[in-house]
Order: C-alpha cells, then sequence, then structure tokens
C-alpha cells in the first residue's frame, strides 16, 4: 500500500529519512533503509540536506523503487531553477516516483560549498504549484505533457517557530499550492504542538510530526542555540545529561514524545541523525511496528 | 584510468565514432525514449541526453541516462550550467556515475529566453569549462568542487561542445584549447554546413595538436525541409548554412531525401579530414533517419567492443 | 518684500474697451486688493495717476490689463519702478490685441479677459527675482579666421573702428565662453596660442572662391538638397548682381528654395523680374557634360521631357565650399552638428549672425560668394562685431540662472544648450554664461532636477498661469490651448489683432520663449483640465533663433501624447505647427478650426512665401 | 549611477489606490539624472495622478538630495507625516529608506530600479556592473562579463554569437567578443587562454544580503552599529 492510500485509510503512518552518500557507494544508504523495510511506510530521501553536496535525491529514490521501497522525493530549490526542477519532477514520475516533498532548501553558505550560486528561482509554494500543474498535464509554460505525473506531494512546516502565526499562514498557502501531506520540524514540546494543530486542523491536511533523535545534552543545547523553531526542554536536556545509557535515554525520550503526540496527528517522521539502528527499537516501544 | 563507456572504447580502438541525439520527452512517457532509443541501438556507438534543450521543460537527461544504462546502451549525459548550480551538477554527476552513465557532455546551455519558461531565473554558477574542470577534478583528483575529498573511483568519459562557425572566429581555437585543458576528452562539434570554415577550423585545431588532445567529433545535422534549412540559415545563431545548400534543398522533388543525401555527403568530408574522429548526428526528432545515413555513409556495423 | 496683496490697473484705452468689454466688471476680479481703472495709462498723466495709486495701495505685486503696444509696456515699468514694485512682480496683460478686437462677442471677450486677469495674478505671486547682471568686460580684440577679401575688409573696418583684429591663418582648436570674454586656441606651425577676444569673424578656409564670373557670359547655379538659408542668399544677391551689373544669363538649378526668410522673398521676385531663370529640379539632379570649357546640363522636366542648358560657368560649389569649414563650426558651435557648417535661415538674424552671440560667418563659409558680397559682408561682421568686443564694461542682464543645490549635475543642459551658453565652472557647478544665453529655455525644459529657471518664464510661474488660464468663466467652447513662440506666433497674432480679424474666444494664449521651452507636463495639463487641443506654434526648424526649438517640441509632443494617451484622453490633441512672425493668415487658419474637428491633426500653417 | 525606470502609470494607479493623501518624492541623484525620478518627472507623475484619480486623492510633490540618507528624509518629515503614503522616485534602496525612517507611512515604489550603468548615448543607458563583489575586470580587457553577457560566462563567448552581437538580443553586443576586440587591440589577447576557475559567488548576492564594515570609519563617528 502506498503513502497515499494508507492515509486515505487512516492509518497512522511513519516515515523515515535516508541519506545520500557523499559519492557514487548507495550500499550503506540501501542498507540502513532495508534494514527499516516493512516498519516504515516510505522514506524521505534528502536533497543535499544543510547544502552538503551528496549524491542527488533522484537516483537513490529510483534506486529505492527498484528495490520495491517507496521513496519521497524531496527537492529544494537551492540548486536548480524552474526548467531543472520540473525537469526532474516528470524524471520521476516517469521512473515510478509519486511522493514528492517541496522545500525551499537551506543556503549555500551552511554547506560546503559556500562558494556556489543559490538558485532559488522559485520557492517551496511555487514549487509545489508547478508540480501540482504537472499532475494537471501541463508545465509551468502552459504547456501540455506527454505522459502526465500522479504525484502524492508533501510539504513541511515548522509547529515550534516563533511566531507561529506566519508558519500558519504559510502551511495555508502550501495546502492550495497542491501539499496534500505536511511533515514537521523536530517537536518536543507536545502542549505547544496541539495549539498548533488546533490551528492547522481546518486546513485538513495530514500532519506527520517529526521526531529526532536526541544524542546527547550538548546536541539538545545546539539545536536550541541554531535551529530556529526547535526548543528542547530543560527537562529532556536533563534526561540526556544524567542518563548511563545515551542511546537507551533517547529511545525513551522518542517514545514519550511519539506517544504524546499520536493522538494529535496523523502520522510521525523519524530523524535518526545517525542512529538509524535505534528506529526499530523507538518503533517498538512506541507500538507502532506491524 | 579508462572510464569504461563504449564510446570511449571505440574512439580509443581508432575507430571512427557515431554518436547520435536523443531528444527526451515533454512529460513523463517513458515509452518515447524506449522506442527512440531501439532506433538508435545498434547504428551509434554511444546517444547523447539533452538537458532540457532550448530550454523546454522535458524530462531530465539524468533519468534518461539511467534508463539508457538499464536498456544497455550508452548513454552521453548531457548537462547544461543554465539550470543547476554546482551542487546540483555534481550531485546528479554521482546519480548518474552510480547507476553506470559514464559519458557527460557539458554546456553553458542554451538562455532561457528561447525556450518556453523565459521568466525563469538562470543559474549559470559555472560556465561550461568550469564544469569540465569541476568533473576532471572529481575523476582525477576525487576532490568535490567544494574542496572535500572522497575515496573511490568515478569514472568519467568527459565531452565538450565547440562551435567553429560563432564570432569571433579566431577565439573559437582558443576556447577548445581551453576545454582540452580543463579535461575534455571528447568534442561534439555545433552543427557542420560550411566545410570551408570547419576545413580552416580544424587546420588551426592540428597546428595546436588539439586534435590528439580530444576526440573531434563533426555535428551532423539532416535538413528535413526547405523549411529547416532557412531557418537554420537565418535564425539560429552560431550555425552558418551556406546557400548553396539551401538552394539544393529548394530545387530537389524531395527536400527530405536531399536533405538526406547532404547528410551524408558532409560525413563523407569530414570524414576525410584529418583529425576528425567520429560523426555526433542530431536528427532533432527525426530519429529515423539515423540509421539510414550510418548506413549510406558505410559507417555500419558498429565495432563491438 | 512690502506685500499687502496684489493690486489690478485696466486700461480702457480712452474708453474704446468699454463697448466691447465689460471693464467695470475686469476691475473688480476677484483676489486683489484694489482696482484702478485709468483711460490713458501710457499717456504720462495717466501714468503718474497710476504710479500715486500703486504707492497708496503699499502692494507688492501689479496686474496692468492693457493693450499690446510697446508703449504698454514700458508704462508698467515705469509705474512699478516709480512705486517700487519689482518688475519681477509685475504682468501686463493685452486685453485690447489679445481679447478685445479678436472676439466680436463682449460676453466671451469678458470672460476671457477675466481668465487674462487671474492668469497673470497668478504669475506675479510666483514670479521669480532675476539673476543679478552680470560685468562683461571685453577686451577690445576680434578674431578674424580666414584670408578671404571679406576677412581683409573686416579686419581693415575693425582698425577704423578701434578694435584690434586677430587675423589667424592657423586651425581653431578650441573656443570657449561668451560674447565679450571669448578664449580662443590656435594651432599654427609654431605651436598653439591662445588670444582673448570679444568676437570672432568666421569666413573659414574654403580653398578657393567660386570661379571667376565674366561679363555676359552663361552662368549657371545648382543648388542641390536642402536650400541652406544663406546659400539661397547669397545665390540670389550673386545671379542678380551678375544678370544685373555684368550682363549675365543666369539659370538657378534649385530644389527648394526656402525663401521663408526676411526679405529673401523679395530677393527672389528681384531676381526674377531682372530675368534670372529658375528651374526647379524634381526629378533629381541634372546630368552634367563638360563641353568646350563649359557645361552641358541636362535636367529632366517632368511633362516636358529633358532640357539642355548651355553654360560657360557652373557654381555648385556651395557643398563643396562649405566642406572647408566643417570643423571650423564645429569648434565655433555654431553649425548643426550634422551636415557641415550651414548657419540656417534665421529670420530674425543679422546676415552674418550665427545663433552663437558674438560669432559671424561671412564669405566662403557662407556658401557661393562675389568679392563684393564678400566685401560687404565682412564690413557688416566688423561692425556688428564691435557692438559686443569694444572695449569697455558691459552689465549684461542674466535670463537663466542654475540652483546649484538642486543641480543633480547630469550635464543635459550642457548637451541641448543650442548657443553654448552653459558651463562647468571649474567642474564644480553647472553655470550659464549670461552674454550667451538667449534665453530660450530649451535647457530649462531638459532639466529633469528642474534646477535651472529661465527668468522671463519660471516653471512655477508657467504653470502657474496655465493652471488659472484654464478656469473660469465660460467661453463659448472648449479651450484651446496656444503655446505662442515669441520669435513667430507672438508677432502673428499681434498681427492679428492689429488687423481685428478674429480668432475663438476659447483660444487662451501662453507666450513662450521657444517652443523649445515647452515640456510634457505643460501639454497634458490644459489637456487634463479639460482643453480640447492644445496647439504649439513656432517657427520652422530653418528659421527657429534657438535651432532645435521645433524639432525638440515635436519629440517631447511625441511623449506627451502618449502620456496623454494613456490618462484617457485624447493622445491626437497635441499639434506643433510652424510658421513665420509675419503669418497672420497661417495662424488665423489654424485658431479657427474647431478643436472638435478631425481635420485639427492635419493642418499645418504656411509661411507667406 | 543607478539607472531606473518609471512604473507603467496603470501599475501606479493600482498601487496608489485606496489612498487619500500622497507624497510623490523625488531623488535628486541618480534618478534625477537617468531622467525618472527628479523634479520634473515628479511634477509630471503628479499631474498625470491628479488627472486620473480626480477628487479621490491629495498629491504632494517634492524631491530630496538623496532618499538613502536619513538626514535627508529628514527634511521632508512634515510632508511625510500628512501623507498616508510616499510614492518614492528613487531607487529601490530609496523607497526602503523611507520605510525605515517612517516606518508608519507606506512606502510605494514609483519606479522600476533597473541596474548600474552609464549613459551610452542621451536617452540611452546601459547595464555596466552587477555589483558581484569581487571584480575581475583587470582579466577581461575591462569589459564585465558577469553584466554583460546574458550567461555570465567567465571563460569566453557561448556559441550564440551573431555577428557580434548577443542572440538573446540584437540591441547588445556579445561581451566576449567585445573584450576579445579589446584584448586584441591591447595586444594582450593571450589572457583569454587562461581558465578562470570556477567562482566564489560568496562576495555577490548569493552569500546573502551584504554589507561592509569600516572599523575605523565607525569609530570615526563614534557610534555603534
Amino acid at each position: 500500500m502506498t503513502l497515499r492510500a494508507a492515509l486515505a485509510q487512516g492509518q497512522f503512518v511513519v516515515t523515515a529519512e535516508a541519506s545520500p552518500p557523499k559519492g557514487t557507494n548507495v550500499a550503506g544508504a540501501i542498507a540502513e533503509v532495508e534494514h527499516l523495510r516493512g516498519r516504515v511506510q516510505a522514506f524521505n530521501v534528502t536533497d543535499q540536506q544543510s547544502s552538503v553536496m551528496r549524491l542527488g535525491s533522484l537516483a537513490l529514490c529510483y534506486l529505492l523503487k527498484e528495490r520495491g521501497l517507496e521513496p519521497i522525493f524531496q527537492v529544494t530549490c537551492r540548486d536548480r531553477n524552474r526548467i531543472a526542477l520540473q525537469s526532474d519532477l516528470l524524471s520521476a514520475a516517469a521512473l515510478g516516483i509519486e511522493n514528492v516533498l517541496c522545500l525551499t532548501g537551506d543556503h549555500v553558505k551552511l554547506g560546503d560549498h559556500p562558494q556556489a550560486k543559490p538558485v532559488f528561482d522559485l520557492d517551496s509554494v511555487s514549487l509545489l504549484r508547478a508540480a501540482a500543474g504537472l499532475a494537471q498535464g501541463q508545465d509551468m509554460a502552459g504547456k501540455k505533457l506527454d505522459g502526465v505525473p500522479n504525484f502524492f506531494l508533501g510539504a513541511v512546516v515548522s509547529p515550534g517557530a516563533d511566531p507561529v502565526e506566519p508558519q500558519l499562514l504559510k502551511m495555508e498557502k502550501k495546502a492550495q499550492a497542491g501539499a496534500e501531506f505536511f511533515q514537521t520540524q523536530a517537536i518536543f514540546a507536545p502542549d505547544a504542538f496541539a495549539r498548533f494543530m488546533e490551528a492547522a486542523r481546518p486546513m485538513g491536511k495530514p500532519v506527520f510530526a517529526g521526531i529526532i533523535m536526541l544524542k546527547s545534552a550538548g546536541m539538545a543545547r545546539f539545536m536550541n542555540r541554531n535551529v530556529p523553531g526547535v526548543h528542547v526542554p530543560d527537562r529532556l536536556i536533563e534526561v540526556m545529561e544524567t542518563a548511563k545509557d545515551r542511546q537507551e535515554a533517547s529511545v525513551g525520550v522518542a517514545v514519550e514524545l511519539i506517544r504524546q503526540l499520536r493522538p494529535l496527528c496523523q502520522g510521525i517522521h523519524l530523524m535518526a541523525m545517525g542512529w538509524d539502528h535505534l528506529l526499530p527499537r523507538v518503533l517498538e516501544q512506541s507500538g507502532l511496528t506491524g | 584510468m579508462p572510464a569504461g563507456s563504449n564510446l570511449e572504447a571505440v574512439l580509443a580502438a581508432g575507430r571512427f565514432a557515431v554518436t547520435a541525439e536523443l531528444g527526451p520527452p515533454k512529460g513523463t512517457n517513458l515509452g518515447v525514449v524506449e522506442r527512440k532509443a531501439e532506433i538508435l541501438r545498434h547504428c551509434c556507438d554511444a546517444v547523447n541526453l539533452t538537458d532540457n534543450q532550448t530550454a523546454i521543460v522535458r524530462m531530465s537527461s539524468l533519468a534518461c541516462a539511467i534508463h539508457l544504462r538499464r536498456m544497455g546502451l550508452d548513454p552521453v549525459m548531457q548537462m547544461t550550467c543554465r539550470d543547476r548550480n554546482r551542487l546540483a551538477l555534481q550531485s546528479d554527476v554521482l546519480g548518474a556515475a552510480g547507476a553506470g552513465v559514464r559519458n557527460f557532455l557539458c554546456l553553458s546551455g542554451d538562455h532561457q529566453q528561447f525556450g518556453n519558461h523565459p521568466g525563469a531565473k538562470n543559474v549559470f554558477d559555472l560556465d561550461s569549462i568550469q564544469l569540465i574542470q569541476v568533473l576532471a577534478g572529481m575523476r582525477d583528483t576525487r576532490r568535490f568542487q567544494g574542496g572535500d575529498e572522497f575515496t573511490g573511483d568515478i569514472p568519467m568519459f568527459i565531452g565538450a561542445a565547440a562551435n567553429p562557425f560563432a564570432d569571433p572566429l579566431p577565439y573559437r581555437v582558443v576556447r577548445l584549447a581551453k576545454k582540452a585543458r580543463a579535461g575534455a576528452n571528447f568534442i561534439q562539434t555545433q552543427a557542420v554546413f560550411d566545410l570551408e570554415i570547419f576545413g580552416r577550423w580544424m587546420a588551426q585545431v592540428r597546428a595546436r595538436g588539439l586534435h590528439e588532445q580530444v576526440a573531434i567529433m563533426a555535428g551532423i545535422v539532416p535538413l528535413k525541409s526547405v523549411g529547416t534549412a532557412r531557418y537554420m540559415r537565418d535564425y539560429v545563431s552560431g550555425v552558418v548554412v551556406p546557400d548553396a545548400i539551401v538552394s539544393r534543398m529548394e530545387d530537389a522533388p524531395d527536400p527530405k531525401a536531399e536533405g538526406m543525401a547532404i547528410a551524408v555527403e558532409l560525413i563523407d568530408a569530414v570524414r576525410e579530414i584529418p583529425g576528425v574522429r567520429g560523426v555526433h548526428i542530431m536528427a532533432v526528432g527525426w530519429e529515423d533517419v539515423v540509421p539510414i545515413l550510418a548506413e549510406r555513409a558505410g559507417l555500419l556495423p558498429r565495432p563491438l567492443i | 518684500m512690502n506685500d499687502s496683496g496684489t493690486v489690478l490697473a485696466v486700461c480702457t484705452c480712452g474708453g474704446t474697451l468699454c463697448g466691447r468689454l465689460a471693464t467695470e466688471r475686469i476691475a473688480t476680479s476677484p483676489g486683489f486688493v484694489s482696482a484702478l481703472v485709468s483711460p490713458d495709462l501710457c499717456l504720462p498723466a495717466g501714468r503718474a495717476r497710476a504710479a500715486s495709486w500703486l504707492r497708496e495701495t503699499a502692494a507688492g505685486s501689479l496686474v496692468v490689463a492693457a493693450c499690446g503696444i510697446p508703449a504698454a509696456a514700458h508704462a508698467v515699468a515705469e509705474v512699478a519702478r516709480v512705486a517700487g514694485v519689482a518688475g519681477h512682480r509685475t504682468s501686463l496683460v493685452d486685453l485690447r490685441e489679445g481679447c478685445a478686437w479678436v472676439h466680436p462677442r463682449p460676453d466671451q471677450a469678458t470672460a476671457k479677459a477675466l481668465r487674462m486677469v487671474a492668469s497673470a495674478a497668478a504669475g506675479v505671486r510666483e514670479g521669480m527675482p532675476p539673476a543679478p547682471d552680470a560685468e562683461v568686460r571685453p577686451s577690445g580684440r576680434v578674431l578674424v579666421v580666414g584670408t578671404d577679401p571679406g576677412s581683409l575688409a573686416a579686419a581693415a573696418r575693425l582698425s577704423e573702428l578701434g578694435c584690434e583684429a586677430v587675423q589667424v591663418t592657423g586651425k581653431l582648436e578650441r573656443f570657449e565662453g561668451q560674447a565679450g570674454e571669448f578664449m580662443a586656441r590656435i594651432r599654427t606651425d609654431q605651436g598653439a596660442e591662445c588670444h582673448a577676444v570679444g568676437a570672432v569673424i568666421a569666413a573659414g578656409d574654403a580653398p578657393a572662391g567660386p570661379p571667376v564670373v565674366q561679363s555676359g557670359q552663361r552662368v549657371a547655379f545648382l543648388l542641390e538638397g536642402d536650400p541652406w538659408p544663406s546659400v539661397t542668399e547669397s545665390t540670389l544677391s550673386a545671379a542678380l548682381h551678375l544678370v544685373r551689373d555684368r550682363g549675365c544669363r543666369v539659370v538657378v538649378f534649385f530644389r527648394d528654395m526656402g525663401v521663408a526668410g526676411r526679405g529673401l522673398e523679395e530677393l527672389y521676385r528681384e531676381a526674377r523680374g531682372s530675368g534670372v531663370t529658375f528651374v526647379r529640379m524634381e526629378a533629381g539632379p541634372p546630368a552634367l557634360v563638360e563641353a568646350n570649357g563649359g557645361w552641358n546640363i541636362t535636367l529632366d522636366v517632368p511633362g516636358l521631357g529633358p532640357i539642355t542648358e548651355t553654360v560657360d560657368v557652373l557654381i555648385s560649389g556651395a557643398t563643396a565650399a562649405l566642406q572647408g569649414t566643417r570643423g571650423l563650426a564645429e569648434v565655433l558651435g555654431v553649425a548643426p552638428r550634422k551636415g557641415g557648417w550651414a548657419p540656417r535661415e534665421r529670420a530674425l538674424l543679422e546676415p552674418v549672425a550665427t545663433e552663437r552671440s558674438g560669432v559671424f560667418v561671412i564669405g566662403p563659409a557662407r556658401g557661393p560668394y562675389t568679392t563684393d558680397q564678400a566685401v560687404r559682408q565682412g564690413e557688416a561682421a566688423a561692425m556688428a562685431a564691435l557692438s559686443v568686443a569694444a572695449p569697455g564694461a558691459v552689465m549684461v542682464s542674466a535670463r537663466a540662472s542654475v540652483d546649484t543645490e538642486r543641480c543633480a549635475f547630469c550635464l543635459t543642459c550642457l548637451r541641448v544648450c543650442p548657443h553654448q551658453a552653459v558651463t562647468t565652472a571649474m567642474g564644480q557647478t553647472m553655470r550659464v554664461l549670461p552674454a550667451a544665453c538667449q534665453g530660450c529655455g530649451v535647457c530649462a525644459a531638459a532639466c529633469p532636477a528642474g534646477a535651472i529657471q529661465i527668468t522671463e518664464s519660471p516653471n512655477r510661474r508657467l504653470l502657474a498661469e496655465m493652471d488659472a488660464l484654464m478656469d473660469g468663466p465660460s467661453l463659448g467652447g472648449r479651450p484651446t490651448v496656444v503655446f505662442a513662440c515669441a520669435n513667430s506666433a507672438v508677432p502673428a497674432l499681434q498681427a492679428m489683432g492689429r488687423l481685428r480679424l478674429s480668432y475663438p474666444a476659447a483660444v487662451l494664449v501662453v507666450p513662450v520663449p521657444c517652443l523649445g521651452r515647452l515640456e510634457p507636463v505643460h501639454c497634458v495639463r490644459p489637456l487634463a483640465a479639460g482643453a480640447g487641443r492644445v496647439l504649439l506654434c513656432g517657427c520652422y526648424d530653418r528659421s527657429c533663433e534657438h535651432l532645435v526649438g521645433p524639432a525638440s517640441a515635436r519629440r517631447m509632443v511625441e511623449r506627451a501624447s502618449a502620456l496623454a494617451g494613456e490618462l484617457g484622453l485624447d493622445p491626437g490633441a497635441i499639434h506643433v505647427a510652424s510658421l513665420a512672425p509675419v503669418d497672420w493668415h497661417g495662424i488665423g487658419h489654424l485658431l479657427n478650426v474647431p478643436c472638435d474637428t478631425e481635420g485639427s491633426a492635419k493642418v499645418t500653417a504656411h509661411a507667406t512665401a | 549611477m543607478i539607472v531606473a525606470q518609471q512604473k507603467p502609470l496603470e501599475e501606479i494607479r493600482q498601487m496608489v489606490r485606496g489612498f487619500r493623501r500622497l507624497l510623490v518624492l523625488g531623488c535628486g541623484t541618480c534618478t534625477t539624472v537617468c531622467f525618472a525620478g527628479g523634479e520634473k518627472e515628479v511634477g509630471l507623475l503628479s499631474t498625470s495622478l491628479r488627472s486620473v484619480l480626480g477628487q479621490e486623492i491629495e498629491i504632494e510633490e517634492a524631491v530630496v538630495q538623496r532618499q538613502c540618507e536619513w538626514e535627508f528624509l529628514d527634511q521632508v518629515g512634515e510632508a511625510v507625516g500628512r501623507a498616508e503614503a510616499v510614492l518614492s522616485l528613487g531607487c529601490g534602496v530609496g523607497v526602503q529608506g523611507i520605510g525605515e525612517r517612517y516606518p508608519g507611512v507606506v512606502a510605494l515604489p514609483g519606479l522600476n530600479t533597473a541596474f548600474m550603468g552609464l549613459t551610452e548615448a542621451p536617452g540611452i543607458w546601459g547595464e555596466r556592473c552587477m555589483a558581484c563583489g569581487d571584480c575581475l575586470l583587470h582579466r577581461t580587457g575591462g569589459i564585465c562579463p558577469v553584466a554583460r553577457c546574458a550567461k555570465s560566462l567567465l571563460n569566453g563567448p557561448c556559441g550564440g554569437v551573431q555577428d557580434g552581437h548577443c542572440e538573446i538580443s540584437v540591441d547588445n553586443p556579445c561581451a566576449w567578443v567585445l573584450i576579445y576586440d579589446r584584448l586584441t587591440q591591447q595586444g594582450r589577447v593571450e589572457q583569454l587562454e587562461e581558465i578562470i576557475p570556477a567562482r566564489d559567488w560568496k562576495a555577490s548576492h548569493s552569500g546573502g544580503p551584504r554589507r561592509i564594515v569600516r572599523p575605523d570609519l565607525r569609530d570615526m563617528v563614534g557610534e555603534e552599529v
């Protein structure tokens, strides 16, 4: 069953991230995904996350698809103009990839090619609109297509942003532009998320709460300082700081969050931050397996 | 280290190489690619997949190249600098190389004004020569452009385009030299119609010894109609179509047949020019003609190496 | 400033205006603190009464509604001076020639008079004090460029008159400054030398004069291309001279005689009357074949077939002679930038004067000439040069001023000034040379910062006057606004007035120094305020004293029309027309076309010739 | 100089619709010199707007020396105070300058800021600089391929040169033909053999909005930024 069908049936879905390698050796990335086969509905293949140059999202999506796994093709506006983006979207559809997550993308300054020229011809909203247009049989120029893609479009939202109103406005815009599901930035504050969902619910779009594996107190503090919209409460930092076994504690934190968030949303999106091997345990302990 | 592509092997064996162009569809219909690829399968050594040619949105050259690879053909993945920055370009190369694509052709790309998205923002983070340098850097020094080193090999046979017919003429060979120096292995030229200009350019190429550094393949465009001939003469920058050729098309009872005859004559002629090591046939939507031309020019069967 | 408001004096012209205008109603126009009705403002007694009235009112500004004769202007100036009102705070309304005598219906004439008075009142409130007079100290030296008989005659006459003539044979490299204070740099074999001179007389360095004509010979003049006015003039004079005094037979081949200038038509008639044959080259230039030391000239005349003239002497040297002076003209800054020397036909200039004050052109530089003519021109130029170059200080009143605070230093004025009157002083600010400036306002119109003001017609005053004119009692039709060039349309209108030729009262006249003074806003504003037509009446291109007036007006009108279209106004409502100063017939025709007829767009005036 | 051009009147009309008191504010520097926003253009635009909007709107006119300096903007404080919106005939910097100085008033752009360029001939302006932050004119014969090539190519012309002109517009000479000619004329054509490697676009806008801080000057005026 596809992600789209699962959501249509009202299933609570789980997605996870797959990171393409820095190089042409895809074995590792595929092994990590294989590890989660059957436990996770679909895999977000990141598009050069944090502006670090990696193997293309499209290629890895294709390789996953070939293995019978369901990819979510992440597309950012940082590196490609509307011609390349639409071209890649058509290619994805031709290769059987239907889930597309449209993002603006981080600035090149943050990555390993800070000298590159960022593109940003489109932004996430106009990219969604372009993709939705392709799915209706025409490109941005209004030209008819030979073969029409059947996309299931997604977008991201950051419920912890302060102020949150602009996020909601943009989410609304994204929904209007064609987003059919939303994945969120990492959530650590279920109360605030509940308030956000109250405001977001009328849009009627499924939301997958982002769960990031907290690896240490240091990481939590770093995120609090540097990642907008993410705030790890002191209590969780303390849990991590005082933990004897950090992996155990991390699983505990994730499970606790999932339990709290599950009634509020339609799915979760797991970001393992390299601790992929812990995800099966997280899913088991939170009762999401099978 | 050889890249391991068929095109590279044919050239290395000293055989006169043939490549042809395949335009991806404006949509998701892979069947079109498969149909065209089957036409080209036995009459050329490698197939160029154009990258949103003339800035019209089409399926990406990456997807098509991977698909051709899966079909057992040798793709040449064209890459332009118009739509992608260095991150995307390198990322696409990794994806393609990971799927077995070996030939990459580096182009600046037509300006978006000519396509159907004239309002698009162009990128041009790199130019074609810099793209060659970046790819050659990945291949030869195992470094990404950003400076990071990596392990393992990315075998690549790097191509570039050359235009012997555009202003300023004396600069054209200088530019070829730069492409060779940047790391290109093969060159596909703009469509040759004017053998005199082409011959002069080749003489300069030989004088600089460039034909030994890069394999030069002459571009051949079969003319389908009188209209095409006139259009190429009057509106396509950097293409010189002598009036004599246009007249031949005009006077011919069957312009299509005349177009094929002219193409065969051109192939025969460029083959005689020292330093020309192959032809690149750009049939722009008329792929059916490629096997006929190859046959009539005596280029079949293609070597199996 | 003494400012107890604006006052109005109405002159009834001995009561003759009373029947045509409701003078009492005009005298009670709103906005004036006091009004005086007088029958005789132009007479000493009337002036005296007006002056004492004005003193009593202690007014800051004065509007006088009287007539259009010069005496009226003098009267206003004197009254204002005596009563201590500044010149720029006064305004004269021409109620007689400009209103009563041309609008037969008293109700309409009165309505218009009320508007004219209101407009003048709005104008004086925006009057701009002129820049202080500047002193020019001519050196008493005159540069004479050339060695032809005319130059020699000029130099001789200058010496007789007590002026030093600096006769040069080298190449004039640089020439800058203003009348009375020019600096010229000459390149000679020995190097460069600089001369401070008050004026320059240029004959040019044409290699030789035209062929010598013997008595009784057959002579042909060939006038190719556009008529060069001075060529026309000198050709006519030469032809006349040859026929009358030398017994020659003369044929003038021409394409267009261009005799619109003052006296030219008369000269043309005289030449024809004396036996000079004129042949129009309608189908291109004739074929020339040299034969027996002379020429066979064959010309195809439509309807007649080819005609052949055999002549002894062919004078077609106009163009050739001018070639040699091309560079000189550019350095002197008098020629149009294209086409060589060409001191154009400007009716109001003296025969040897140019558009640049203090620069005079004679002899070979003007085209074909005879020695007699050259000498006459040289002497005339010497006399004219003396008026600006004679030693001693001269006070010059500035006609334009630059607000250096506003100036964006874009150099536009420097580029557009037809009189070379704008300089960059020390590269710091723009400066208008008062003795060179002719007050045309081309620079003021072009200045994007509004930093240049023409004393006679500052921006704000012009706009205020226009706006007030557009507002007021009904005139019996949609208004037509006529911008009247002071050199052509204003005299033509005055002529209409004197001849009591009527035109609709809805024609509102705004005098301007030159059409080059106008900007799009001047055209669009009246249309937006309800005018049906805006007419720019000025000189012919060749007659424009400021050279570029009509041309820049046409360009400007293109933009104004486009803008009018954007604003939903009639883009075809703005026209430029050319006419000669005496052409009351032509302007009358223009003004009597109702503004709402289709045909108005195609109307142009014709020269009296 | 910064070169700008007035927006179409219809666009401006839509923009100012609904405001009852408008200040049309010109700028006395660049946009005056390029005939887009000086006193004259302010007057003409105001006249036009009054004509199309009639009684709906009250329009005041003013010009400041430079809209990009607060001190000059201070001089029109009262007029700004009377207005609901300010229609700026300055460049984009001017519009934002007004917005920053007077956050309560709506600052509207009356011009399209086009480029940095020079007057090629009266009435013709051409782009010369894109402020890319890393000048390479010394390597390209004094002619900028970043600003003057449609593709900003750094290593020579593409194939789209026709009679020395860019295929994008016959009005534009190919930057690389100009460079080639200039270097040929200077006898430095060998410079063209040099490969200019992938450049660092950080110094351009690609690195985000730029800012220059000169500690020496900042200390001089004794203020903290």
